[in-house]
């Protein structure tokens, strides 16, 4: 019983970091009409930021502006790619998953080049922070206080300005439709726009709290999330910004649970199985698609 | 500045699809306070005009001038914002949202007096009131069109393009909707009517131009055009 | 529209032309007798790129060594560094590309890349020394490679049971696995070696390539009470697991044993503080008292901010001095002509070596397989590697 | 012939093959990766024949085409219709899966991987005989009914439903023959290779299939002969200090061809207007 909570805690934060990054994934997919596989890499390439401020200061506030802003940067740089890629006529959404990955491969690819000699980067433990509460195994140490209280509070604060903000209510009209959002005189452009600042905050804020969480960084971390993190927005339905909550916990309780019941290194296929069982019987995900 | 009749001017206007030619040289004008109606035959190329007018469809060659202003080359948002609604054919509404969500997104551009334009839309449309609170998608045709309309005028237009209302709907919806029209006209909004039902169209409308593949075949009023032979032979089946 | 099109045509096949002939010219380069060219397959791109840099930069050290002493009987050697990333193909076009001109090539170091490449050069005759892998890559590939480490099933239980013997109150070891390359057999002799010593192997862990969270693992072993833990999983893993069990509570640091793989920069980097007090083996000793050596630790360290060489970081830097032995006392030409007869001699020498001095050890090759070389236990004291033990 | 250039024209045989098993379901709108789990299958099956049991090349490449094909009808009756995306995931889940099959899998080396693969010394004449057979099936295909209706199904669906196109079975059809193929390049794979090791079928020749793909363009089967081609000389053709950059490159070739030629390099407007003529051409 107290591996079981122990895993369950563990599980619920490893799943509060996909969940952070399917949400900004699927906010792209909604409002941009892209599907932005280099999302992760962005992240990763603003911890990579966050640990290079931090060696040159301990000001946790200008860590977390430097980190923030270069995520929103990229974010922003990518955008007039991907406006470009989505006015060309006859192009569907296929084309900005392809150039997103050639912008992942890009951007991985100069991080094992040039940055630290390719070694991975690792915060300072004080950065990181110790068990803020411990009884036997179960523990809780700050990273995934952070992660875990961090990542509801910014997906329930993307939810409420998606639901009950004029802004929000604009986002998920051009989702919903494009043409009548058109009509009714919301400039999609400028939106959009502010969809890909949004989304910039968002992947900042996962930046920080997954360099609490994880204590380090690696030029391929980046695609090691972002297949699980495409796998879950297609498991729970492209765009489903609710399943996308729900698939992202579970597949991180899922993968502690399977490392922690069932034997042998066939335990990182576990997580695959499920996804791809679930694909296979429901080939719209878990809970429909919405774009 | 010269004073200004008309409250739509469109001069010259070609719009084209690749090397499909949808609209050519299409002249039109509406005044202030008139109803006007657009006949003409499916692919006639009305819709590709009104929403030409909206910026949607990008003209080739050609202006457009509302209230006096060049607004040909205008981002949509903008022109809706000067006081042009389009009500686009087939209910075209955010179906997953609920009513009031919907009509609340037709008052981007104008969120002044939003209490007092929805009270309006209700005593239009009295049972979008009643439905308030309900998902879009579950309304009937006739009150997703009542919507699509609602929410047209939730912007407080001076000219409302309308196009095709009467489209898949039932004919007793259809009077419905043809006499808010007129009401509204009455209360002193522009109108424009694109629509294939050239006998309600010219009832209603004060003036009337036909199209036809493309181009005005014909234009005049519509009590002229109502007995007109030609007219008649060919929109109004004959008798 | 038409005219543009052929246009473009033309323009593309003229690029491929322009591939093919660049590719040809490249083939045809030949070996320069005025300066000895060795060829270095690294992998200084992809995800292992951090291992490839201090391989090339110790292959580096050593040719400027020789050189400046005057070189290879008076003709400098020169350290031609070829990127095969960890991409099959690539490294065997490039090892291709070398099977007619060089006289004897480095690598290459992924295992993926050994087993794509070598072959070509075996099919050559020619002789490709693999000195990063273990044995069992390089034993499939004798007599044209040579292991630069002793026979797996007898270099690594002698090591695991002097750690076990130090701890004599250690019943029980858990094993994290990372399934990787030759690491599981290396993990079987941990095994043998802790179970010849008395400690009862508890189930082992296994630690999934793509894991970017290490509570769950680190529960699943601590779930079994272990007394002792023994890590078989590249550094960075390593360097998380171990933090993860500090967090975890656990105090007995000298009882968590790392192998000689993980022994890499990442792993301090990663671990920092968290790595006081545990065992560690590997090949080389930090503190040995040689001046060659300690000459060779500070240029490193002075070129890598301050961090100490790692495990691997010696294999090519006594690669190419074993290579330099070679041409100086088999009387090799490096005559285009005598390739063949040439490439043998270094290879045998190479395979059969008598009492070769590297930078940390001297020791003997008898048909490709080295005798006599030591493997070092250490705890970390103070930030510094603290010699314990040592197994032949 | 030189080595390099041996290994080359090798190399960029599979390569068209596997582009063209992965061009054929994207006809239907389908990026199908379960291919790259198909060739990894029947690579160790054809390795692991040809040195354990001595069987024939040829009787290997032909249960390694039955192997690809029998998996892909699994597979499909399940994803013939599904979104590109659904496929991408199982496909993507595939490959994993089969990755920690075979890593687990000590008789067939595990994670240290299969060593001496026997057979036949001259894969060149192999490859491109089998490269033409299926060229001409992929053009066949390409000219019939079925690829015909693909074009439809690829620009609507729902239009394609409407002229009677099952999709299901088109997309299972297509399915079926693109994972034939890849099976066949996995043979290829193996005794070109002539050693097998589960790090050779990695998430990277994904993009690298997706990047030969789309640089050569997705509309017509030539494109893939270009750009395998290309690409896999980029790396010959750079210094080594250049090549080594090859993924930056790759990833940017990506960005610029979506940017400026959405198509690819060859499109079917191209093809047209220099009187080869090719069913898919479709006015904008």
């Amino acid at each position: 019983m107290e591996i079981f909570i122990a895993q369950l805690i563990s599980g619920l934060a490893l799943g509060s970091i996909y969940v952070l990054l399917v949400t900004g994934f699927n906010l792209m997919l909604l409002v941009a009409k892209i599907i932005q596989f280099a999302y992760p890499q962005i992240v990763v390439v603003s911890m990579y930021t966050c640990w290079w401020v931090l060696k040159l200061t301990g000001n946790k506030l200008i860590i977390i502006l430097a980190g923030v802003s270069v995520s929103i940067i990229l974010s922003l740089l990518s955008e007039p790619i991907f406006r470009k890629i989505s006015s060309i006529e006859g192009v569907d959404i296929n084309a900005s998953f392809i150039a997103s990955m050639g912008i992942a491969m890009i951007m991985m690819d100069i991080m094992s080049h040039s940055i630290n000699y390719g070694f991975p980067v690792a915060f300072s433990p004080d950065w990181v922070g110790g068990n803020i509460f411990g009884y036997g195994l179960i523990t809780v140490s700050k990273g995934q206080l952070f992660a875990l209280l961090g990542g509801i509070i910014a997906v329930l604060i993307f939810f409420f300005l998606l639901y009950h903000t004029n802004q929000g209510r604009f986002f998920r009209a051009i989702a919903e439709n494009r043409f009548a959002a058109c009509l009714v005189g919301i400039p999609i452009i400028k939106t959009s726009i502010f969809s890909y600042l949004i989304v910039g905050i968002l992947g900042g804020f996962s930046a920080i709290l997954f360099s609490m969480l994880i204590g380090s960084a690696s030029p391929w971390l980046g695609e090691f999330v972002a297949l699980k993190m495409l796998a879950v927005s297609i498991v729970a339905g492209l765009g489903n910004l609710q399943g996308g909550l729900v698939c992202g916990l579970l597949l991180g309780i899922i993968e502690a649970m399977a490392i922690g019941y069932f034997s042998g290194s066939w335990s990182n296929v576990i997580a695959f199985a499920v996804m791809l069982i679930v694909v296979l019987m429901k080939p719209g995900g878990l809970f429909g698609i919405k774009i | 500045m010269e004073k200004i009749n008309n409250i739509l001017e469109i001069c010259n206007l070609s719009i084209a699809y690749g090397p499909i030619k949808a609209v050519k040289e299409v002249n039109l004008e509406i005044n202030h306070g008139e109803f006007v109606a657009l006949i003409g035959a499916n692919g006639a190329g009305k819709s590709s005009l009104l929403k030409s007018i909206l910026g949607i469809n990008k003209a080739e060659k050609g202006s457009i001038f509302f209230l006096g202003q060049d607004i040909t080359r205008k981002p949509t948002d903008k022109i809706v914002s000067s006081g042009l609604s389009l009500i686009p054919e087939g209910h075209v509404i955010f179906s997953s949202m609920s009513v009031l969500e919907n009509l609340q997104l037709g008052a981007y551009q104008n969120l002044a007096d939003f209490e007092e334009n929805l009270k309006r839309i209700f005593d239009y449309f009295p049972v979008l009131k009643d439905r308030s609170s309900q998902i879009a998608g579950t309304l009937s045709g006739g009150e997703q069109q009542m919507l699509s309309m609602g929410r047209a005028l939730m912007s407080k237009p001076k000219l409302i393009l309308v196009d095709e209302p009467s489209l898949g709907l039932a004919p007793k919806i259809v009077t419905d909707i043809f006499n808010i029209l007129t009401e509204l006209n009455k209360e002193g909004y522009a109108i424009l009517l694109a629509e294939q039902n050239a006998k309600k169209a010219l009832e209603g409308s004060h003036r009337c131009y036909v199209m036809k593949t493309g181009e005005i075949a014909m234009s005049g009023f519509s009590t002229d055009l109502i007995d007109d032979p030609k007219i008649r032979q060919a929109y109004l089946g004959g008798n | 529209m038409k005219c543009k099109t052929l246009r473009f045509f033309s323009i593309l096949i003229l690029v491929i032309g322009i591939v093919f002939a660049s590719a040809f010219h490249i083939f045809g380069q030949e070996v320069k007798v005025s300066e000895w060219n060795i060829p270095f397959l690294n992998t200084i791109t992809g995800p292992i790129a951090s291992i490839g840099e201090y391989m090339s930069w110790s292959a580096n050290r050593a040719a400027e060594e020789i050189n400046a002493a005057g070189g290879v009987r008076g003709v400098p050697i020169k350290i031609e560094i070829i990127d095969t990333g960890v991409d099959k193909d690539k490294a065997m076009e490039e090892m291709a590309k070398l099977v007619d001109s060089a006289l004897v090539v480095m690598g290459p170091v992924p295992e993926a890349c050994i087993m794509a490449a070598v072959p070509i050069a075996v099919k050559a005759g020619l002789f490709s020394m693999v000195s990063s892998t273990s044995y069992e890559y390089a034993v499939e590939y004798f007599p044209w490679t040579l292991s630069w480490y002793p026979i797996t099933e007898e270099k690594l239980p002698p090591i695991t049971a002097a750690w076990a013997k130090l701890h004599p109150d250690m019943k029980t070891v858990v094993q994290f696995v990372e399934n990787w390359a030759a690491w599981p057999p290396m993990a079987e002799a941990h095994a043998v070696g802790l179970e010849s010593a008395g400690v009862k192997m508890l189930s082992q862990v296994d630690v999934p390539t793509d894991a970017i969270m290490f509570e769950p693992l680190v529960l699943k072993a601590l779930a079994q009470k272990p007394d002792g833990i023994m890590l078989t999983c590249n550094s960075e893993k390593a360097a998380k697991i171990i933090i993860e069990l500090v967090k975890k509570g656990w105090t007995d640091k000298s009882k968590i044993l790392v192998f000689s793989s993980a022994d890499d920069t990442a792993l301090y980097t990663t671990g920092g503080d968290s790595l006081e007090g545990i065992s560690i083996y590997n090949y080389i000793d930090l503190n040995l008292d040689d001046p060659r050596w300690q000459a060779f630790r500070e240029a490193y360290k002075k070129d890598h901010n301050g961090i100490e060489p790692a495990s691997l970081s010696t294999n090519y830097y006594d690669s190419v001095y074993m290579i330099k032995e070679a041409i100086e006392n088999t009387g090799v030409t490096g005559d285009p002509a005598k390739l063949a007869e040439e490439r043998i001699k270094i290879r045998d020498y190479c395979r059969n070596v008598k009492g070769f001095k590297g930078i940390q050890l001297t020791w003997d090759m008898t048909d490709g397989v080295p005798t006599g070389k030591g493997t070092f236990l250490f705890e970390i004291e103070n930030g510094e590697k603290v010699f314990k033990a040592m197994a032949k | 012939m030189s080595e390099v250039t041996y290994y080359f024209l090798g190399f960029a045989g599979i390569y068209v093959l596997m582009g063209w098993a992965l061009y054929l379901p994207y006809r239907v709108g389908q990026l199908n990766f379960l291919i790259v789990a198909c060739m990894a299958i029947t690579a160790y099956f054809g390795g692991f024949a040809a040195r354990e049991w001595g069987w024939p090349f040829i009787v290997i490449l032909i249960i390694g085409i039955l192997f690809g094909a029998t998996i892909a009808f699994i597979f499909s009756l399940a994803i013939g219709d599904a979104p590109c995306f659904t496929v991408v995931i199982v496909g993507l889940t595939s490959v994993f899966i089969v990755k920690t099959v075979i890593e687990n899998w000590r008789t067939l080396g595990g994670t240290i991987g299969f060593f001496h693969i026997p057979g036949p010394n001259n894969m060149l004449a192999i490859i491109y005989s089998l490269l033409f057979l299926v060229g001409l099936l992929v053009f066949r295909i390409d000219h019939s009914r079925w690829g015909r209706a693909a074009s439809v199904v690829f620009i609507d669906r729902d239009v394609a439903v409407t002229l009677g196109v099952d999709i299901k079975k088109l997309g299972m059809f297509f399915q079926i023959i693109s994972c034939s193929i890849a099976g066949m390049a996995g043979i290829l794979d193996a005794f070109l290779v002539k050693s097998l090791s589960p790090e050779f079928f990695t998430f990277s020749m994904i993009g690298y299939l997706m990047c030969i793909l789309f640089v050569g363009g997705y509309t017509t089967m030539w494109g893939v002969i270009l750009s395998a081609f290309f690409l896999q000389g980029i790396p010959l053709m750079f210094p080594s200090n250049i090549a080594s950059w090859r993924l930056v490159i790759y990833g940017a070739l990506l960005v610029i061809i979506i940017l400026l030629r959405p198509e690819g390099l060859i499109t079917r407007k191209m093809l047209w207007s220099i009187k080869i003529k090719s069913p898919r051409y479709i006015t904008n």
